[in-house]
Parts: structure tokens; sequence; C-alpha cells
């Protein structure tokens, strides 16, 4: 039940401003992919994500849009006017401010969506119930949010927009507050989610394109400089290397075309980058 | 009742929304505890209240001051609840001198916070007299004790209390807010209901 | 020495010590870095520096100076402590009167000068009379940098610097932290981000919850994966790859897969 | 007989108007009564430690403040008898009955509102206004503030120990400490709105909107009062018709 993202020459630019924050841009994603959007500050990551989650369109009305975005069948041209949850679910960088604050524990604050979707009562708890098990927050069900970590915080807030299961997640820099540990949970628990939901994330780093990206996408000023697999983002490392941080990227795609590997460790060293 | 209500809430809050409003209660409550950390002699509980009167409008103002007031009883004031009326009148009054530009100049808003100093102490004297014979255990007592000595009504005396100190006290307030909208950037302000209160008319780039 | 810590403990509650008779001190122009699970007393450290923490026993030595016996804003003049939310100490204006507050409130001689210097170094020159919020979220950070880099202390300790920026303004913070090394600051870093600091770490301070903190040179700190990713840092997948590739590259003829979590 | 949040609000109102229209020495009583009745009724009993150090702490400082406030009064308000005299100091009767009935007046307001407080969470008080069908954004507004509240102190503690890290002058003289209030107000205030403004579209993008109420109100919320809250609604409203009838009519 996840939804494609069709994405055809989507121009933007915020009033009062003087260039434009997307120019041309067009994306394939196909549904219960997973892609990665890749680039540095300013370049328009966030400003896509909004865009396709109906944010941009609700809070800024009289900015100057073509092209248009078109979720599975629907098509919004030149962008949705008002939020799309919950058919799209964006999920904000910093995990404290995804919680509510409304509520007090782990199950009220994820049953708080359903709430809002006015989902009857046995309905609802049943969801929270189900929700908090996938992602392994079931004995921390009546435990107060003030006693969370900021790993179990984020997974909360992620149980809490996963409740109203959005075809679409977009998720803004989910790596970024994160520790070595956490971004691996994070990301192997992303993984878990192909075929079920479309998800997009941005990063300002390659870890989560190199390990859980079936596409990449980076962008550059609000112009995509490339779109495809996480190889090909290896072999034409030398090109980004002053938007990502790919310079262990570049020492990699040296290695896959290095003579002096023999062929058995070469051709085995390309199926990792091919299982990238 | 609900929903009409709600709607003109919603209009002023456009472009901010509850947390920030939410904010401003706590505005309310913390500056206690700032002026406490410092250990400065002030103590500025309409600061958020002003805020947003200025840059949302008078509904979400009297929200804001209302529940200021209630939750004040939660940090340990419970009399700050009685003077509700006191907090409703600020946020009208506060609201009415914002659109008129009042919050564009610091001479007016001085000239501003004066005059809401005094709707203060008149709003305040008749409850702080009848309801706490003029007794807030604030450092004003002296005064009420004072005027009452030299032959003065119990009103009266709290009036006068009211007059020396409601107007040094919503000054303050008043300028602090101004600073603070000062400090904020204008792409910020800009976004807010009341922003033509306080971004200069003439489109001729930053004040 | 710059810093010297001299057989420290500290525990926020007794019998759970955080710090443990921990020992080490730096030498001008040197670059620690330090890492360690959240909790492991990352920016405790950090708050002994400059004696906003008092340690339970043992002295922190700042210049000859005894933390426990100065006032925080005084020893600010030898250390400035920068902590990982810009939003805590952005108040100003102006990007200019931002960068100007620290040399100004420790009454240097030219705060303007240093002011400018700083902007400079961390790329924010043009930025000079915007207002710090009307920067984008990493030139925020950087700016906390330049404050701190234009307070003119000798030893710059700084709380997860690289968290936020995107690959220009990675660049621009190498830069500005080479350089301020060469000047023969000493540079103190917390941080998760080891691709951007062990390259320019000369020490690597590893704090671990159960066993004594682990001090090694930055250059082994490939030969101490393990003991790295005890403490919760990663080197970057890419990096792990490539290790992966010239390890299975010398092991011509047993194809062993990669380990299952590279 | 249950005691909830009606009856507790019923049982405040009533107290507050008693106070407000009776003689010190009833006031006096009802104190006594209701700290008694704090510790038989559980409903009535302190939620958790900080609550119960809250009760304390205040009710205290609140009772050294009026017995201050009760002596001073009569020796400033000259009138009535003197009642006493002590090393050259006249002590008037009227002041003291003054500062006695404003001060027993202010205790037992205070006291009614701590119990309140202190014996109900704020989840239950934002649940209760919402099946009454108060409209959503004050007690959305309300839960908000609360939870804001909780991490304010914390908040202001990192902003104070990073600007006194940079050299604020924050531990100097009062002139220099005014100066830096600003170095705390504005990190606090501009960090603040950017996240208000932040948490605003989370909330817009799980679905909330101002309009609606918190929980799916089981119906139009439940209008029935239990009798004691029936009871202690009508007793409120006799001390306040008696009180007007005495101030109308004046005594002769």
């Amino acid at each position: 039940m996840a939804d494609s993202i069709s994405i055809k020459s989507f121009t933007f630019r915020y009033p009062g401003s003087h260039r434009n924050a997307l120019s041309e841009v067009s994306l394939e994603i196909q549904a219960g992919s997973c892609c990665a959007i890749l680039g540095p500050t300013g370049a328009g990551k966030t400003t896509l994500l909004q865009a396709v989650a109906g944010v941009l369109g609700a809070h800024h009305a009289q900015a100057a849009a073509n092209g248009h975005i078109q979720i599975g069948s629907v098509v919004h041209s030149p962008l949705p006017r008002s939020i799309l949850f919950p058919r799209v679910g964006l999920f904000l960088q910093d995990p404290t401010v995804q919680i509510s604050g409304i509520r007090d524990n782990v199950e009220d604050e994820v049953r708080f969506t359903l709430d809002n979707l006015r989902v009857g009562d046995e309905e609802a708890v049943q969801r929270v119930r189900i929700q908090l098990e996938e992602l392994g927050l079931g004995m921390l069900a009546t435990r107060p949010l003030s006693q969370l970590s900021g790993g179990e915080l984020q997974r909360v807030a992620l149980a809490g927009m996963l409740v109203a299961s959005p075809p679409v997640l977009l998720l803004d820099e989910p790596l970024n507050s994160l520790d070595a540990t956490a971004q691996a949970r994070l990301l192997r628990l992303l993984a878990t989610f192909r075929g079920r939901h479309t998800v997009v994330l941005t990063d300002y780093g390659i870890d989560a394109a190199l390990r859980l990206a079936d596409r990449v996408v980076v962008l550059s000023e609000g112009r995509v400089l490339y779109q495809g697999a996480p190889a090909g983002l290896v072999s034409r490392s030398e090109e980004f290397v002053d938007l990502l941080p790919a310079d262990s990227l570049v020492r990699l795609s040296g290695l896959a075309g290095d003579e002096r590997i023999p062929s058995p460790e070469r051709r085995f060293f390309r199926k990792i980058l091919g299982a990238l | 009742m609900g929903t009409r209500f709600t709607q003109r809430i919603a209009d002023e809050l456009q472009g901010a929304g509850l947390p920030f409003l939410a904010f401003a209660v706590v505005l309310n409550l913390a500056l206690g505890q700032i002026t406490s950390a410092l250990k400065i002699p002030f103590y500025m509980d309409m600061v958020g209240t002003v805020l947003v009167a200025v840059l949302c409008g008078p509904w979400s103002a009297m929200i804001a001051g209302v529940l200021s007031n209630i939750l004040a009883a939660f940090v340990g004031n419970p009399t700050m609840m009685f003077f509700i009326p006191v907090v409703l009148a600020i946020a009208l009054f506060t609201a009415f001198l914002a659109r008129r530009g009042w919050f564009r100049r610091i001479s007016l808003v001085v000239v501003g916070g004066i005059l809401q100093g005094v709707v203060a102490a008149v709003l305040s004297a008749p409850i702080a007299a009848y309801l706490f014979g003029g007794v807030m255990f604030s450092g004003t007592d002296f005064l009420v004790l004072y005027f009452r000595s030299v032959g003065n009504s119990l009103l009266e005396s709290v009036f006068f209390q009211g007059l020396a100190s409601d107007p040094v006290d919503k000054t303050v307030t008043y300028v602090i807010v101004f600073l603070v909208i000062r400090s904020l950037p204008v792409r910020l302000v800009s976004r807010f209901n009341g922003a033509a209160n306080v971004l200069p008319r003439a489109p001729s780039g930053p004040s | 020495m710059s810093i010297q810590f001299d057989n420290v403990s500290f525990a926020y509650t007794a019998g759970s010590p955080l710090l443990n008779n921990l020992a080490f001190d730096t030498v001008p122009g040197e670059c620690l870095l330090i890492v360690g699970h959240n909790g492991a007393g990352k920016s405790t450290i950090l708050k002994l520096l400059n004696g906003i923490m008092k340690p339970n026993s043992g002295r922190v030595v700042v210049f000859g100076k005894d933390t426990a016996r100065s006032h925080t804003a005084e020893l600010a003049r030898d250390v400035s402590v920068t902590f990982q939310n810009p939003g805590d100490q952005i108040f100003a204006r102006t990007v200019f009167d931002e960068a100007r507050f620290g040399p100004r409130a420790l009454n240097r001689k030219n705060p303007d000068a240093l002011a400018r210097a700083a902007l400079a170094l961390c790329g924010l020159t043009r930025s000079e009379g915007k207002h710090p919020y009307d920067l984008s979220a990493p030139e925020r950070k950087l700016l906390t940098v330049a404050s701190a880099v234009a307070s003119g202390a000798r030893v710059l300790a700084f709380d997860e610097p690289s968290v936020t920026l995107s690959q220009p303004e990675r660049r621009t913070l190498e830069h500005a932290l080479r350089t301020l090394r060469s000047e023969g600051r000493t540079l103190i870093i917390v941080s998760h981000d080891l691709g951007f600091f062990v390259p320019m770490a000369d020490r690597i301070l590893v704090l671990q919850s159960a066993s004594p903190a682990l001090l090694f040179p930055a250059p082994k700190a490939a030969t101490h994966e393990n003991v790295l990713r005890r403490a919760g840092v990663r080197f970057p997948y890419a990096d792990r790859l490539v290790r992966i590739v010239r390890r299975s590259g010398r092991i011509r003829h047993s194809h062993r897969p990669p380990p299952s979590e590279p | 007989m249950t005691i909830g949040i009606p009856e507790k609000l019923a049982l405040t109102l009533f107290l507050v108007v008693a106070a407000v229209t009776l003689p010190w020495n009833i006031s006096a009583l009802l104190i006594a009564a209701l700290l008694s009745a704090r510790t038989l009724i559980p409903a009535l009993r302190p939620l958790d430690q900080t609550a119960r150090r809250r009760f304390r702490k205040i009710f205290f400082v609140l009772l050294c403040l009026v017995a201050v406030m009760t002596a001073v009064n009569s020796v400033f308000v000259r009138s009535g008898a003197v009642w006493a005299e002590i090393a050259g100091i006249r002590l008037f009767e009227g002041g003291l009955l003054f500062g006695l009935t404003t001060g027993f007046r202010l205790l037992l307001i205070a006291a009614a509102f701590l119990v309140l407080f202190g014996s109900t969470s704020i989840g239950a008080f934002a649940d209760y206004l919402n099946h009454v069908g108060i409209p959503g954004p004050i007690a959305t507004t309300a839960l908000l503030s609360l939870h804001f509240l909780d991490h304010l102190p914390e908040r202001i503690q990192q902003i104070f120990i990073a600007q006194e890290s940079r050299g604020a002058p924050l531990r100097g003289n009062l002139v220099a400490r005014i100066r830096s209030f600003f170095l705390l107000l504005s990190p606090l205030v501009l960090s603040s709105i950017v996240e208000s403004i932040e948490r605003g579209t989370a909330l817009e993008l799980r679905g909330f909107h101002l309009g609606i109420s918190l929980r799916t109100a089981s119906g139009p919320g439940n209008r029935h009062w239990s009798p004691t809250t029936v009871a202690l609604l009508a007793f409120s409203i006799i001390l306040v018709v008696y009180r007007l009838t005495l101030w109308l009519i004046p005594s002769p």
C-alpha cells in the first residue's frame, strides 16, 4: 500500500527570496523503495520534503511554484496546498520537537496521532499496542517520556508517525543528532520498511545512502546533479567531493578500478559495491 | 461559542501555533526564575502576555494571561488567580496600542507602559483592597501601611501604592517586549499575524 | 603545559563515579579528541575545564591556576568552552556583535579586530551584518566557533563542533582548526565524528563506563577499532569498506565473505 | 461518595467564598478542617513527594508572613483600643483585627488551591476540561505550557553555563547582573520562539488542528453533578447572599 512519488520539473521560490530554492527538479521514486537525498546546506533538501508533505503549500500559499508533484495516483499541480498527513508522514530533524508535549507516557504519546484522526477507542488502543511492539517499545508503554533516552525518544516519535501507517514516510536529517550505535539501529529499522512504506530521507553525510538507499539523489543549489544507484555515486565521487563528505568514497572507487588487486578479490569487491 | 472563539484564536496564531502561546505563558512564569537566578529585584509576570498581544492579537493574549495566572498556582502563587480581570484588560489595551503602531518606537512604548500601569493600578486596587486587604506579600506592602498610617482609607492606600509601582513595572515589561521583538530577525517576525504592528510600514528595507 | 588533569575523580551521585583518577595533560598546539558513550563523562570534562564543575578529588590546573579556586568567568580568559547548542548562547542582533561579545567581556585590547579575524577564519565575513537567526543552522554553529576563537583564549574546547555541518562548512571548520593549531592554540574536541577528527587529532581519549579511560596517539586509531566501537563511535561506512577490501585484497586465496556487520 | 475533580473544584470554590465572607476565626477553623481532611481523605492527599514538599514550604512561608503582617498592622493602623504595649510600642485592636482577618483569609484561599492542585494531576485536569467541552486550544495550551515549564529550569541552566563560559559577568555586581539579564533572556526567547514554531508544524504534521478537542469526548461531557458537588455549590451561594445582604443592609 506504499505510494510512488513522481516529481516533474518542480520549481519553487520562497516569497521575498531572490533565488529559486528548487529549480526544474524531476524525480521518480518507486513505491516501497528507499531513496536518500544528499547535498550541502541550502541545496533544497528540506524544501523538497516539505513540498511533498504539503507543508510548503500550506504555509507559503503565495510563493512562486510550478511543475507538479504526484503521490500515488493523485497529481498535485504545482504542489499540495494542505498537509497530506496521513498519506504522507514528515519527520522533522529534532526528535524532541516531534514529541507532542501534550501527553505524559509512551502509549498516550503514540495515541495522540490517532486521536487527531478521530480513530475510535478500541481500534486506537490496539493499533498503538501493535506499533509499539513492532518498534521494540512494547515494555516501555507506560513509561513517562521524561525517563527515555534520546534514541528511545526518536523511536517513540517514529511510532507516533507510523501508527497512522502513512504510505509515504519522509525523514529530514534523521541521523544528525544520533551517535553511531543509534544511527545503525535506525538504519536497520528503516530497512524493514521496504515494500510497506516509501521512505525518503535526507542526509548531510553519505552513510545512509551507502547502507540503506535503493536510489540516491544529489542536490546542489536546488538542482539535481545525480539520480541513480548508490554504486553510481561511488564511481562519480570525485565530482561531489565539495558537496558531500565523500573523500572516503574516492578511496573506495579508486580501489574498484585498481588493477593490482587480483580479479577474484576485485569481483568480490564489486559484489559488495553492488550490494549497497 | 466554541467554534467561533477557536477560529479567532486560529487566525491570530496563524504562522505561530499553540506552542508559541504556551511559550508565552511560560515566559510569564519564567521571568521570576531568571530574575531570581540573577537576584534582580524585578518581578515581570506580563512579558509573555504583552508579547502575544503585539505579535498575535487580543484573544490569544487573553488566553496566555489567564493561563499564566492559573498555572501560577501550580508553581505556588495562588493569589495571582484573582487578578485575571486585570490581565484581560492589559491584553486588550496592549493589542489596541500595538495595532496603532505604539510598539514601533521606544518613546511610544514608554508612554504606553505608563498608561498601562495606571490602568492596571485602577483595576487591581479594588481586588487587592477587598480580597486581600492591601496585603500582597510583595515588597510594596509597606507602602500600603504607610498610606494607611497617614489616614487614607484602605482602597485609597492600595490605589496610591498601585500608582507608585504599577507604571514602573508595566513600563519595564513593555520595554523588554520592545527589545525582544527588535532582537528577532525580520524574517521570523513577518510570520506573525501582528507583524504589521511592528515591522516598518514603508518598504524601505530593514528598520 | 596548558591543561593538567591530576588524578581527577568526579561523580554526580555518590557511589557511581563518572571519572576515576583521570590523569592527562595537554601541550600547546595539541588537538585532543575525547570520545565515549553519552553519559560517559565527555561534557563533564568540559565543565571541569573551566570550573563550572569542581572535581571530587584530584585537581584540574589551567595554566597554573587550580579551577577549584577560580571563577568560570575568570578562567574563560584562558580556556573557552563552547557547548553543542548554538541557541544556548546566541543573543545579539548581528553576527558581528555576537562574535565581539567574548573579547569585550574579557576586556581584550582589540575586541573588534579579534572578532573580525575570527569571523574571517570561519568564513562568516560576508554575513557580519546579518541577524544570527537569518543564517543557516550550520552557519550558526560556525558562529559559535568564531565566538570562541575571538575570545582569545589559548585553549579552545568544543562539544560536537561538526554536528549539523554539511560538507562546505566541514571544509571551513577543518581549515579553521588547522590554522588555530598552527598558531599554538590547544584544541579539546568532544565528538562522535571519527572520520573528521581522527586525521586532525594528536591523541584520542576514550572514556569507558566500566574500565579506566584510554589515551593513545590518533594515528593508532585503526588498531583500536574494537575499543572505539565499544565506546559507541565508528569510522564512516566507506572507510570501513576500504579497510575490508584492503584486508581481503591482501588475503589472496581464502576468499572470506566480509564480517556480517562491517 | 467518590471525590472527583468536580467535587474538588466545588470544595475549593466553597472555601474561597467562605474565606472572603466569614470572620477570621471561622476561616481558622476551616483551615484546620481542611488540613485534617487532606490527611484523612485519599483523594485530597498530595500526588507525590514534590507536591507534599511544595505544600509544606508555601504554607509555612504564608503562616510566617501572616504573623509578621498582623503584628505590623496592629502597630501602624491606630484604630480601636490599645490592647497591649510592648517596649513602648502601642498595639491597637483595630489593626490587629484587620491583620487577622486578611491573614487567615489568605491562608484559607492558599490552602484550598494548594490542596486542589497538589492532589490533581494536570493530565486529569485537561481530560476533565475536555470532557466538559472547554474549547481545545485552552486545554492544549495549558498542557504545552506545563511541558515547557518542566524543561525550563534545565534550559535556563544550560544558557547560564554557556554564557558564563564565554566570560559573561553573571556573578558580578548588580549593574553587571542587570545588564547580563538580557544575555539569559535573549537566547531563551530567540531559541524558544523558533522551536515553538517548529513544534507547531510538528503537531500539524500529526493531524492536530486548533479546532478539535483533545480526546474524542464521550458525548457532550457529563453534566450531571454528584450530591456533594451540589451541596458545596449551594453553601457557597448561600454565603455570598448572606454577605451581600449584610453589606447592603447596614447593621444598626
